[in-house]
């Protein structure tokens, strides 16, 4: 279920900037982005935001504002800059063009609304075929019987991953990443070459095998087994280095 | 555009899924029944006259368009190139959680089946045997699906509440203990639902 | 009765659920395509003078039947509304960026429009007006998505080169320039002098 993000009135970070800019007066004295950001930064203080990614989104921008706007508080050039900083003036011009690229593709989205709207007048006819046709059609059911759609109703209900009832009240049994990592191990160490299926064969859902995928990882980072995947979607075929397990755990998790 | 009482009443009939009566006709336009009338026999006049491939018939329940019986071959024609000559897998088990879960929306039908099934839908909907029955309240509003009377009477069936129940068909004491839960969790569902309208 | 080709296509139109392609046409009428797209225009022609109930249109590289859209009110009082076609503006930007720039990952959608755009594409799948197209390659291989031939219908194209380009949306020089001003680090006067010089 993804998020619901409403954010008042405006869809991203780039729309509030442009309005915000939009509605900027411009008194040649002032350092209008310090206006901006004044009330870019008190805008994003009252809305509540429940998705990481959009926070993200707005605080990026917000940083970038400020930044621009402490430029001008520093002397003329700065030559202390971190080698993957970048300068205020560049973040400036980058922040304008993403601005521009977004205006126009919320441009051609007015236009889409427009079209859409004038679209929705046409109505085409919704109905099914004439008597007479539809006795033409092949008997698609010749060979299915009431039954054949209740057996396979049966199944799709009784299936794993089919729980389609609200759980959200029920507490999910939390899986160990670190007890998942010791029987990792010590399956790889019984067979040393073996795939990723086999590994998670007896797995009874899919965040126990999202648990081994994560411990897979972990050792690989670690260098204690090699991966390689002959084809896209294809078997992981693992290789397990010898260590003791006590060393594995060591490595990893410090203990 | 002036809009005029033949062009109304066309329209009118090109989209309707079953024979429209006069009084119909009054109530959705406010014309009286006389010019309605007068407008019916003038359109059904100029398709005939025209040898036109639809025509409007008065038939017992109402005026409703048909193709013209002359140009039937084509239309045969045209319903046979169309590829549906037995259902798929998909579509089978797209049908069978219609059956029992409807009316549902395509997102739970997804669920269920755990792909997305628009696909299916669309192929059961030409097919005659699934359609559009209303809207879920909500956002976003998703199209709520249902079988169709075709549907039933393939089966034998006067409503859905004759559909042989589920639990008949559990294999063995596992499987109903699993459906059991599922069937009982639902009810619950749906009268959350219910209360919150 | 003389069969004629108008009355033949025109029986097709009615019958069809969805556009019907020259080819199709060809196909099962056994008449060449001159022929058939001559008819076609007269027939629309036709029905446009006429100021009828029915419009014939090209859409999504094939011919349909419609509804004029001055009855629509009335055609309304008999159908669901197409009320539910409407789009929130974060789906309309959603899939204009899909529409210019297809085919396209989610992220990329994600950084144009400088917020997550998850649920937007799931809602415009769920409605039929964009469709994974496939997946790009390299790290993780995203998803990639683009229009349907639904997005067509809906928008009354018959295909995708009939939009504006996206050129035609772009901000001018003038607006271009304010922005460049409003996000001034320093004083508008001394802005505007430098950039003079």
């Amino acid at each position: 279920m993804p998020y619901q993000v409403r954010i008042e009135v405006f869809e991203g970070p780039f729309d509030l900037l442009l309005n915000l800019i939009t509605k900027q007066k411009l008194d040649i004295y002032d350092i209008p982005i310090a206006k901006i950001t004044e009330q870019y930064l008190s805008y994003i203080e009252q809305i509540e935001i429940v998705d990481l990614e959009t926070a993200s989104g707005f605080l990026l921008v917000a940083s970038t504002l400020v930044e621009i706007k402490s430029a001008n508080l520093l002397p003329e050039k700065r030559d202390d800059l971190e080698e993957d900083e970048i300068p205020p003036e560049q973040a400036r011009q980058n922040l304008i063009a993403r601005l521009v690229e977004y205006k126009k593709f919320k441009n051609a989205s007015l236009s889409l609304a427009a079209r859409l709207e004038s679209e929705s007048r046409y109505y085409k006819r919704e109905v099914g075929l004439e008597e007479k046709f539809l006795k033409l059609l092949p008997d698609f059911l010749k060979d299915v019987s009431i039954d054949d759609l209740a057996k396979l109703m049966v199944k799709f209900l009784t299936k794993e991953n089919a729980f389609v009832v609200d759980t959200s009240h029920v507490i999910p049994k939390p899986i160990s990443l670190k007890e998942i990592f010791s029987v990792a191990i010590n399956k790889l160490k019984q067979k040393k070459n073996q795939s990723f299926r086999e590994l998670t064969i007896n797995c009874k859902n899919k965040a126990e095998i999202i648990a081994y995928f994560l411990a897979i990882l972990e050792l690989f980072k670690n260098d204690f087994l090699k991966l390689s995947q002959a084809e896209t979607f294809g078997e992981i075929e693992m290789e397990f280095c010898e260590f003791s397990e006590h060393e594995v755990m060591e490595e990893v998790y410090g203990n | 555009m002036e809009t005029n009482v033949k062009g109304i009443l066309e329209a009118l009939l090109f989209v309707a899924d079953e024979p429209l009566t006069l009084k119909q006709f009054v109530q959705i336009t406010g014309f009286d029944t006389e010019l309605i009338e007068k407008n019916l026999k003038e359109l059904a006049e100029e398709y005939q006259k025209g040898n036109r491939g639809i025509q409007l018939r008065e038939v017992a329940d109402g005026y409703r368009f048909f193709t013209h019986p002359a140009y039937a071959p084509f239309v045969e024609e045209l319903v046979l190139s169309a590829d549906y000559r037995k259902l798929s897998q998909a579509s089978l088990e797209t049908l069978a959680t219609i059956v029992y879960r409807q009316p549902i929306t395509r997102a739970r039908i997804g669920a269920i089946r755990g792909v997305n099934s628009t696909g299916a839908i669309a192929s059961l909907q030409e097919k005659g045997l699934v359609k559009e029955v209303g809207r879920e309240r909500g956002p976003g509003q998703p199209i709520l699906y249902g079988t169709t009377k075709t549907f039933l009477e393939n089966f034998g069936l006067k409503n859905i509440k004759e559909l042989p129940p589920l639990k008949d068909f559990a294999l063995d004491e596992e499987t109903i203990d699993q459906l059991q839960l599922r069937l009982m969790a639902e009810p619950v569902e749906k009268a959350k639902k219910e209360s919150k309208e």
